[in-house]
């Protein structure tokens, strides 16, 4: 049962992943291109991150997981507005 | 079953690697070259934890793609796009447009592909050799069989600091020429601009949460993947943060020429400290007593992290730091 | 000899291959240091093949020790060749 | 005394430390550092006279699982000549560099250069040896790029590529003897080494490596500018020592680790590319319009003859004329090293009183600086190989050697090229003799003076009348 809960959420995972990757090479400008990896990636990853944890069964194991998750959020969610501030302002002229 | 089938990971893992390779050493912009290069170290750093190298995993992911691929991210930042200098710098303008043609001449790069033809051949042809006949394992057993009495029971700890801490003494040292060479060759340099709101808030959690990760893994180095150098990078990766946003203070005393040395000596200055004081113990050079060889260890490496920390974001600097503020 | 040796031994000596051919022939000072760095990774990836010893087996710790310090080391010289070219950048400004 | 090993690294590292934490009192701590670690290597050669082979196992660990240290007698006379040239170069940097922050930034590089020299020199290991190249790389190039002024800055970067470049080969041959042999230790390895793809592939990977930074010709294209254009002490020492150094592993590894494995024919050609370099090295020279560039080239050259060496002594059966013609690479290589350093320092004086160093215009040199010209002299007697000097010995003894080898075509680039060294040294000499109109007073010999007359002196008449103890020493051997 926990195995075919597994593969679904993976599957989800990667799916949202793919769709990122797309919408990073086929969309028009940075601005929708940046939209597209980062809500994709980061719910990829905690589908993903919930599937394995989920398939380990650790308590532990799956609070370091949350963490990571926690780190890579934070972090993308600030790198993301830089680019797009640094772009706006590369734009306006400022 | 998922995991024991590793090969389709391996060979999909090793493609992507080649083909990174491939993508950063022909990009034709060297901005993009260096953002391959980047992502060429982190599939690297995948490649160690799979052949199970997590300490070399560690240091990859935190020196080799991170504060190698800033070092050279700055360095292309200096210049507009593709103006970057070229083997141009050369006094002699005919000197530089002999060179530029020499290089771009056909018959030289067959020769020099051909050349390195040769070299791939002659690794693959001795490396298949050696792999296929009997492994050498004396060194590895010998570890084994030592390393109850290093003082430490991570192995590759005991390699670095105990075994063969003479080279790590050597390293530290190869560190410190590199920080004092930067020196001697640039004035001080001058910060960034001040960080908005939300970098801000990001340097705010990240750096004490680096320094944490720092201690921790300064700490179960003795016992487990980790030790000075990935400690160092960590901490240097935090000092780097902080000079992006734009902050005065970097975590370095910026202001003081004499507390700086210190801190950049302090690593190889106690290595070699408790080297001579086991020969002033009667003990051969670097050979610590058995019941204080984990304390020594912890100690080398505390002192070690900081010098390599402090070393790796002056590298990053480019220079003795300055402070906007001041002028 | 297991198949992980055959994959990543070769793919270590193709990239210190491919490595040399772009330091010798390349013409940007940077890519060249790039280049310096893939192929030390080359060589890195060969000594942690000869390192591994399978799946279950502990792996043989001395190469792994190695390639620490060779990282180290590289990143240092790194950093000396790029100020070096930021120096001489600077100065090509300033004429 | 065994502890002599570890003080010979030791000292200048703490020196250097020393140094860079208390900048004030640089020079007084560079010069006893100095003076200590002189008196160590003359006591190394001392002890290894007396007591042979010296093994030093750091950390207590066996060679193998640890890193063992170990002279012999060609380590100790080329640790004691380095001794010599740093020492001297040291008290001459002191008095060369006037500014105060230029010599606090020099002195710490400084040491760490001599820390690398020496660990090089003792190192037993293969893996320790790379990072001995990379710490003498990196200081040599931060040291040659003080000068500040665009041209050394461009040396310097060629000078550490290729120096990258070089150490990368050499760890890569290293690889392929951990991955056959499963050592790194020279010893062991030397036991177990067999002719084979793995020893055939590592050797000729470290060799190129290792020839990269020796500068043998056609891999010379960067030691002209960079020797050239480096502050006089650098040049000096970098000439004199930190090539010989690499050509020092590549001795070890031909004649001593590999001899068994060695193929004749490869040999024969790093005796070819040593004639090359012999012939284009001196011609290069006597075109040379600057001094400094003159004595680079000449480097160029001098490295040569020490390569015209190795195909003979392939040739030569194990025996008493192969002993002799080991005698005459050794006191060459040592005689280079005491005469060019001693050449480049000389240079650097006349640099810097008369404000440059174009060969033309030296006119009136040996009526203002008399001590520095004969300095000069002296060290161009050694670059020649004119008796009495030590390079006159290892001449005798590299003809000696291709006529009982029967091998002609050696002796007739010696030739040429003892020619061309005289042509490039009469050169300069007949200009720095030339007259000037008004004379000027000669000046009285300074302190800056004494450490290039010493050096040369030792080169011409030291090394040549005191040659046989060379002979002795080198008999004690790994």
């Amino acid at each position: 049962m926990i195995d075919v809960i597994t593969l679904i959420l993976m599957t989800t995972g990667l799916i949202f992943f793919l769709c990122g990757s797309i919408g990073l090479l086929r969309l028009p400008d940075l601005y929708s291109r940046l939209h597209a990896l980062t809500k994709a990636d980061n719910l990829g990853l905690g589908l993903l991150l919930t599937g394995i944890a989920l398939y380990q069964q650790d308590l532990l194991f799956a609070l370091k997981l949350v963490l990571i998750w926690l780190a890579v959020l934070a972090a993308s969610s600030a790198s993301a507005y830089l680019i797009a501030q640094y772009a706006r302002r590369q734009e306006t002229g400022r | 079953m998922i995991i024991t089938n590793m090969l389709f990971i391996d060979i999909l893992l090793v493609m992507s690697i080649l083909s990174l390779a491939w993508a950063t050493l022909t990009a034709t912009d060297v901005r993009r070259s260096v953002i391959f290069f980047i992502a060429f170290g982190l599939l690297v750093t995948l490649a160690w934890a799979r052949l199970q190298a997590p300490d070399v995993a560690l240091a990859e992911a935190a020196i080799g793609a991170g504060l190698s691929g800033a070092l050279l991210l700055t360095a292309v930042q200096l210049r507009p796009r593709g103006t970057l200098p070229s083997e141009a710098l050369d006094n002699e303008k005919q000197n530089r447009s002999n060179r530029a043609d020499l290089r771009s001449s056909a018959a030289i790069r067959w020769a020099v592909t051909l050349l390195c033809i040769v070299l791939a051949y002659i690794l693959i042809w001795a490396l298949l050799q050696a792999l296929s006949s009997q492994t050498n394992d004396n060194l590895a057993q010998s570890v084994n069989a030592n390393l109850a009495n290093s003082g430490v029971s991570n192995p590759v700890t005991a390699v670095l600091l105990n075994f063969r801490a003479y080279d790590t003494l050597l390293e530290l040292a190869v560190l410190l020429t590199a920080v004092l060479g930067i020196f001697a060759l640039s004035e001080e340099r001058a910060g960034y601009a001040p960080a908005g709101a939300v970098f801000n808030g990001l340097v705010s959690w990240l750096v004490p949460a680096l320094i944490l990760m720092a201690g921790y893994l300064l700490w179960v180095g003795a016992h487990a993947p980790g030790g000075a150098f990935q400690a160092g990078a960590i901490l240097a990766a935090a000092g780097v943060i902080l000079r992006l946003a734009g902050k005065p203070d970097i975590g370095l005393p910026v202001s003081s020429t004499s507390y700086l040395n210190i801190i950049l000596v302090i690593g190889s200055g106690l290595f070699l400290l408790v080297g001579l004081t086991m020969l002033a113990l009667g003990r051969p050079f670097l050979g610590y007593p058995e019941a204080m060889a984990g304390k020594l260890i912890l100690f080398i490496e505390t002192a070690a992290m900081i010098s390599i920390a402090a070393t790796l974001i002056l590298a990053f600097i480019g220079g003795r730091p300055h402070n906007r503020e001041d002028g | 000899m297991l198949t992980a040796h055959w994959l990543y031994g070769l793919s270590g000596c193709l990239i210190m291959a491919l490595g040399l051919r772009a330091v010798l022939l390349n013409d940007s000072l940077l890519q060249r240091i790039i280049a310096l760095n893939v192929m030390g990774t080359g060589v890195f990836m060969i000594l942690i093949t000869i390192a591994y010893r399978g799946p279950d087996a502990t792996p043989d710790p001395i190469p792994h020790a190695l390639v620490l310090t060779g990282i180290v080391v590289a990143v240092s010289a790194t950093a000396l060749a790029l100020t070096l070219i930021r120096r001489l950048t600077e100065e090509q400004d300033s004429d | 005394m065994i502890d002599i090993l570890i003080w010979l690294v030791a000292l200048p590292l703490a020196g250097a430390l020393a140094a860079l934490l208390l900048p004030r009192y640089a020079t007084a701590i560079v010069i006893s550092t100095a003076i200590a670690t002189s008196i160590s290597a003359a006591a190394l050669l001392y002890a290894v006279a007396t007591h042979g082979v010296m093994l030093y196992e750091i950390g207590g660990w066996p060679a193998g699982l640890g890193i063992a240290l170990r002279a012999d007698g060609l380590a100790a006379l080329l640790l004691t000549m380095s001794a010599l040239v740093l020492l001297a170069s040291s008290i001459y940097a002191g008095a060369y560099f006037r500014e105060n922050l230029l010599r606090s930034r020099f002195w710490p590089l400084w040491l760490l250069l001599w820390t690398a020299l020496n660990a090089l020199l003792l190192s037993g290991d293969l893996f320790n040896l790379y990072v001995t190249l990379e710490l003498l790389g990196l200081s040599a190039v931060a040291l040659a790029s003080l000068a500040g002024k665009t041209a050394a800055m461009q040396a310097a970067l060629r000078y550490l590529l290729v120096g990258l470049l070089g150490s990368m080969l050499f760890l890569a041959g290293v690889t392929l003897i951990y991955a056959g042999y499963g050592t790194l230790d020279m010893a062991t390895l030397s036991r177990v080494v067999a002719a084979g793809p793995i020893a055939w592939s590592a050797l000729a990977l470290m060799t190129v490596g290792l020839l990269l930074k020796t500068a043998l010709f056609p891999l010379h294209f960067w030691l002209p500018p960079a020797h050239a254009s480096a502050p006089a002490p650098v040049s000096a020492v970098l000439s004199a020592l930190v090539v010989k150094a690499t050509f020092y592993l590549v001795m070890r590894l031909w004649l001593d680790i590999f001899s068994e494995v060695v193929i004749p024919q490869v040999a024969s050609l790093l005796g070819i590319l040593g004639a090359a370099a012999v012939l284009w090295g001196s011609w290069q020279a006597l075109r040379a319009e600057r001094l400094k560039l003159l004595a680079a080239y000449s480097t160029v050259a001098q490295l040569g003859y020490l390569f015209l060496f190795f195909p003979l002594l392939q040739a030569l059966p194990a025996g008493a004329a192969r002993d002799a013609a080991m005698g005459g690479l050794v006191i060459l290589a040592l005689s280079h090293g005491l005469a060019k350093s001693g050449l480049f320092l000389a240079i650097g004086i006349i640099q810097q009183r008369s404000g440059h160093d174009t060969i033309r215009d030296l006119d009136g040199t040996a009526q203002r600086l008399p001590a520095t010209t004969f300095a000069i002299a002296l060290s161009g007697t050694a670059l020649i190989g004119l008796p009495p000097s030590g390079a006159f010995l290892g001449k005798w003894h590299l003809l000696s050697a291709a006529f009982s080898a029967g091998q002609w075509l050696w002796i007739i680039v010696i030739m040429i090229g003892t020619l061309l060294a005289a042509a490039y040294t009469f050169r300069v000499l007949g200009h720095a003799f030339g007259q000037q109109p008004y004379p000027r007073h000669p000046v009285t010999i300074a302190i800056e003076e004494w450490p290039a007359l010493i050096l040369t002196a030792f080169a011409t008449i030291g090394l040549g009348l005191a040659g046989a103890p060379v002979w002795q020493l080198l008999k004690v051997s790994l």
